[in-house]
């Protein structure tokens, strides 16, 4: 099965080939490299730009008003936050025009911990992304929503932010993407470019096929019934985890990965939480002023009167950073153990 | 759409009396608009008057048109010379200025002079100084790519070249084989707001920053129309067929003062308009009178567009969540 | 009464003479504007610097690393999204170095909407402010809040975020800060600089006094029982206005000014709502991701069992900008009518 | 804590051998750190192999001190020579290296080679690229009120130097009768991880973009350590006496490729070192036999230091919320 980084790349060669896609940029983005996590290994229209992250942003703005369809890649999001208001202008060119311009571009950027990246290779950007207005804002959990979502992003006409997971780069998929080959090594001899000398390398593409995940639906990530966990990205993967242990162990847990973080699935929401009458939000991001917050309020908003239990966030800890040293990590960003008792603890309270 | 063979007009006498035209058409939407300001007809105000020497020969030399075979304006709030040299309508910038539902740019969302024009590749004008640097080389990329005679046109102000992004562009025009065909301007009137360039900035001419990025550049006076003229057309020459960036440095007046929130009162600086009359009065191609009369057409042009444009409906509620995102197909 | 642009002219002062104030600037901070809110007219340690946010925010860094206590203003918030990242620097070098070095510096910004701003010049910044670490985040509502705020802000060896409401920079003050002269025409004369030439002019400072405002300490803005609002800067104003009327209406409204938004008082806080059982927060920030459900997060932590009626909140709608036509403005910012509607609603809810 | 006056060292024989022993603890320590990355003692390496010519005489001139009196610097990466150079101790940086909480720069927070150390006036290494060259004037602007000779340091790469933040410093450096006592510094590899240089910027004498800035500027060989000295001592002369800025760029060998993500091998491109030893055994300063005990010296320390680090204690859940903000008195 192909693995994230793989997913990603099929998905913007399906997007080269037929979705109009006519420049893959970025910082390492080209030949020889192809991305830092490989993502861009042998794209057609990959290349390198000067290591300047607001000239890479001003340049898909440029390149989207100029009738092109640009992906932008930032080498980590941790280097995202010199550019927000570059973002900001992005988001903004159709509303203030009017509905004169519209610019369809796609911004995506690794994000999250669980690399031993330290201070700034672990950073989360979902919070201050989803507060951006006149973007879509997705983050995928698994390969084939990373192919299936990236391709919704691409043929979007507005600006989509594509975050995908640091630490779930390399994880496979548990599902084929429609047309990839069922040997993995045949994908991998097929695309993955050489270790060494890269010239003469040409990748040979599976036929992949079209398959879309649509913008603002969730994807139930388990079926339960006692408590709703909502997530995404690589802490879900540590949400369905958890949540198969306790089911095991007789604790019945739905678990929601909203792979569209803005605009997200509230109907999906609401109704599981409607049902287990309890609620943990759970991400990577610093808990101040957090992503998870807005779905919590949203939540109160519309479901408060169906509230067993206080709605909880297991969030980073607010902390200027995530330090290198694994103590520093498990102690600041979520943790199965740490999920476990937070939906366990949910699940004993009673109104 | 492509175009791959271009002639700009020439200066011939109608196009020297038309740029004088055009200069006082821009010239009297912006007294207007400032009239506005002080009338409560408008909320804020900032405009170009003394950059018309440049801006109105600018606009005459753009390759206009849609699609990377034409010119990309990425403009900034300083332009309407230029986009009403192209042949904007001076009561649509009276929209904008009053911030009615028929603002043709915004629909009463942005401040004055901040245009957006699909049609003219006129891209949407930031209010975030300099931004449109970093932008620019996106479009030209797209030329470049296009084939053609088509460049991107980046215009700003003097202090705004200490923000990074000026030197973004440059750095990112001249990827070596991958040169962008970028003219960047700089309007210089010396100030950024209250502060006079002369304390922030070690050279009055900005354009010399290319030196080090290998970019042609020159510093010209930029209340001379047909100086201007002809050094634009230059670059433009330039960067049309070399299909590299070219900076050219317009020093110009800032006869307003920054904008309303300065009390955008007449400044004692040189005004190119009464300074092109007496040339053009010179050299025998048009008399007091003649020039008179070109004051009180647009005069009445704008009196007559005031008046329609205080009947016209405003922005409401149901207005507010237009647009935020495109709902046709992808692409542009 | 000084009006809030004086009170922090005052305050800038006061920490030149007796707080260690090295360097005051920004965009026109200098003479001969003293800034485009007149904040800084008269100040010795003013000066203009180039436009340029980024080098803005690297010199107050380096000004602090070199021993100086800096005040940098960003001319209006609007601008400040260029600079996030060494935002963040600023808030993790004391983390990062793990305690050798800290900043001890003030970045000051004006606000928020309410002055026909149009798109860029009617921005919030709370939000992603609340969602950087290492600073302390300040807004007042009033003049004499301002000040001592400011005070407390130049006094913190740690960077300091202090928001000003454009709106309000003119507003007067309901109480005099300690030296201020009684007499409103005598400060004008002695500390407003003339218009027109300006050259030789300087000003007579009254003898203002040392005057903190904590950190972290709500301000009871209205006494009430049926309803607790909780806000800060202009929309504070328009809350107490609110809660004024209502409460002649026969409605009980408590307003609480949070004036600290990070860390904010939660004590003040949930005391309110365990008292009232019903929450209102308010302020103008676009409603994704927004600071008010940052406090409705941690007033459900806390105070879930004491609620009457679903915690609510009344933001900037989740729009792209603050269009110029009023239009625009009225149906995105809140305003008094959209608040008493909510605050009643509140209040008619029942269990 | 004035210091007016500061004399350099000269260099003379003795100063040779010292360079090349700081060489040698520069790269002895960087490659133990390889090995313990390699080994499972560290997740992530990044440092200077290759750059040693020219970090070490850099490390040697700086007027070593703690404020305004004495030189700042701001630092990046691969400043590990140069903070060596200037007498940190080898067992620190295999402890920023395992992340162990005895590390001083950062309580095994930051990744290798981010130094912090306030008595020297190094200020926390940032992982950012080119943000130092922003926050430098500010140092600088604090040592020109000062008075004296003290200087503010800053060093990136080359392809970092597309960072708007680059301009921001020269232009901060340079205002008019204002103009700040800064060393730019550029460590001209030819790469920015896998993109070479040459494919994204115009010119490699990327010096050359400070005459746009009229700031003095030279391209030098960094392979070279007698060479280096020299420009470095020069500029550092004209800085610390005209107080004025000054750009420095050395060309110079990544011997083991960008960091441990591309495998940290040994790359073939020019080694300073064996360079330098054949000249001082050309030049009789040396032989091959006490150049080796040099080696098997520092291999000694770094052996001892890697079995002491490995006993080191680990931060965990307690130390997790330290430091998040400073509770003693305002200032430095
Ligand atoms: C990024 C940013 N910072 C600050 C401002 C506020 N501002 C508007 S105009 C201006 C001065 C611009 O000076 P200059 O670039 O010389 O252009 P001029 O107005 O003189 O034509 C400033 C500081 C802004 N609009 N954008
Ligand atoms: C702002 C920012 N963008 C991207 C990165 C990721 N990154 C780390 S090193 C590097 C290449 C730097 O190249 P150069 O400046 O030439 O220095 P070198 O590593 O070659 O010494 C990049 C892109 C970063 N650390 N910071
Ligand atoms: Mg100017
Ligand atoms: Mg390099």
């Amino acid at each position: 099965m192909a693995n994230m980084a793989q997913a990603i790349r099929l998905a913007l060669h399906y997007g080269e080939e037929h979705l109009g896609v006519t420049d893959i940029f970025g910082e390492d983005v080209g030949a020889p490299l192809g991305g830092v996590f490989t993502c861009t290994q042998g794209l057609k229209t990959a290349w390198n730009t000067p290591l300047d992250e607001r000239g890479l942003i001003g340049m898909a703005l440029g390149i989207a008003y100029g009738g092109g369809k640009p992906v932008a890649e930032i080498q980590f999001c941790d280097y995202i936050f010199n550019c927000i208001d570059l973002l900001k202008l992005c988001g903004n060119a159709h509303w203030s025009s009017a509905g004169e311009y519209h610019v369809p571009l796609v911004v995506m950027t690794p994000v999250g911990a669980g690399i031993h990246g330290s201070m700034y290779h672990s950073h989360s950007f979902e919070s201050m992304a989803t507060h951006i207005q006149g973007w879509t804002v997705v983050m995928p959990s698994n390969a084939k929503d990373a192919y299936g979502l990236m391709l919704s992003a691409i043929a979007d006409p507005n600006p989509v932010l594509f975050m995908a997971p640091k630490g779930l780069m390399r994880a496979k998929g548990e599902e084929l993407i429609p047309g990839e080959p069922a040997d993995e090594r045949a994908l991998h001899h097929a695309i993955d470019a050489p270790v060494g000398d890269r010239t003469g390398w040409a990748p040979h593409w599976p036929p992949v096929e079209d398959y879309r995940v649509p913008f603002g639906k969730a994807r139930l990530a388990r079926q339960g019934s006692a408590v709703t966990v909502v997530s995404y990205g690589r802490a879900l993967t540590m949400c369905t985890h958890v949540a198969d242990d306790l089911t095991k162990q007789g604790l019945s847990v739905e678990v929601i990965d909203l792979r569209t973080l803005y605009p997200f699935d509230e109907q999906a929401v609401f109704a599981s939480v409607k049902k287990t009458g309890r609620l943990l939000v759970v991400n990577e991001d610093t808990e101040v002023t957090n992503f998870g917050e807005h779905v919590m309020r949203k939540v109160v908003d519309h479901c408060f009167y169906d509230l067993l239990a206080p709605p909880r966030l297991l969030a980073g800890l607010d902390v200027p950073g995530v330090g290198l040293a694994w103590g520093y990590e498990k102690h600041s960003i979520p943790q199965p153990d740490g999920i476990a008792a937070a939906i366990r603890e949910l699940a004993a309270q009673q109104p | 759409m492509t175009a791959t063979r271009w002639t700009p007009p020439t200066l011939d006498e109608a196009t020297k009396l038309r740029i004088h035209d055009l200069m006082v058409k821009a010239r009297t939407t912006e007294e207007m608009q400032i009239r506005m300001m002080r009338t409560g007809h408008g909320y804020f105000w900032i405009g170009a008057p003394g950059e018309e020497a440049f801006g109105v020969p600018l606009g005459l030399l753009v390759h206009k048109g849609h699609g990377p075979a034409y010119d990309y304006l990425h403009l900034h709030y300083r332009s309407s010379p230029t986009v009403l040299a192209m042949g904007s309508e001076p009561i649509d910038a009276l929209r904008q200025m009053r911030g009615t539902l028929t603002d043709p740019y915004s629909k009463g969302r942005n401040f004055v002079n901040h245009f957006a024009i699909k049609p003219w590749n006129i891209v949407p004008v930031t209010p975030t100084i300099e931004t449109q640097y970093a932008v620019a080389p996106g479009t030209a990329l797209m030329q470049r790519r296009h084939g053609g005679v088509g460049i991107s046109i980046v215009t700003g102000g003097d202090a705004g070249t200490a923000e990074g992004d000026f030197y973004s562009g440059m750095n990112w025009s001249t990827r070596p084989g991958q040169e962008l065909p970028v003219l960047f301007c700089i309007a210089h009137n010396t100030w950024g707001i209250s502060t006079p360039s002369a304390t922030v900035q070690n050279f009055r001419e900005l354009n010399k920053r290319g030196d080090g990025f290998g970019i042609k550049n020159v510093c010209i006076d930029g209340n001379d129309p047909i100086v201007a003229w002809h050094a634009i057309a230059e670059a433009m020459d330039y960067v049309r067929h070399e299909r590299k960036p070219f900076i050219l440095q317009a020093n110009v007046s800032r006869l307003y003062g920054h904008s309303s929130s300065s009390g955008a009162h007449m400044h004692d600086e040189e005004d190119c308009l009464p300074r092109y009359e007496a040339r053009l009065i010179q050299e025998n191609l048009s008399t007091a009178a003649e020039l008179k009369a070109v004051w009180d057409r647009w005069h009445d042009v704008l009196h007559d567009a005031l008046q329609q444009v205080e009947k016209e409906p405003m922005p409401d509620q149901s207005h507010v969540l237009q647009h935020v995102y495109y709902r046709g197909q992808a692409g542009n």
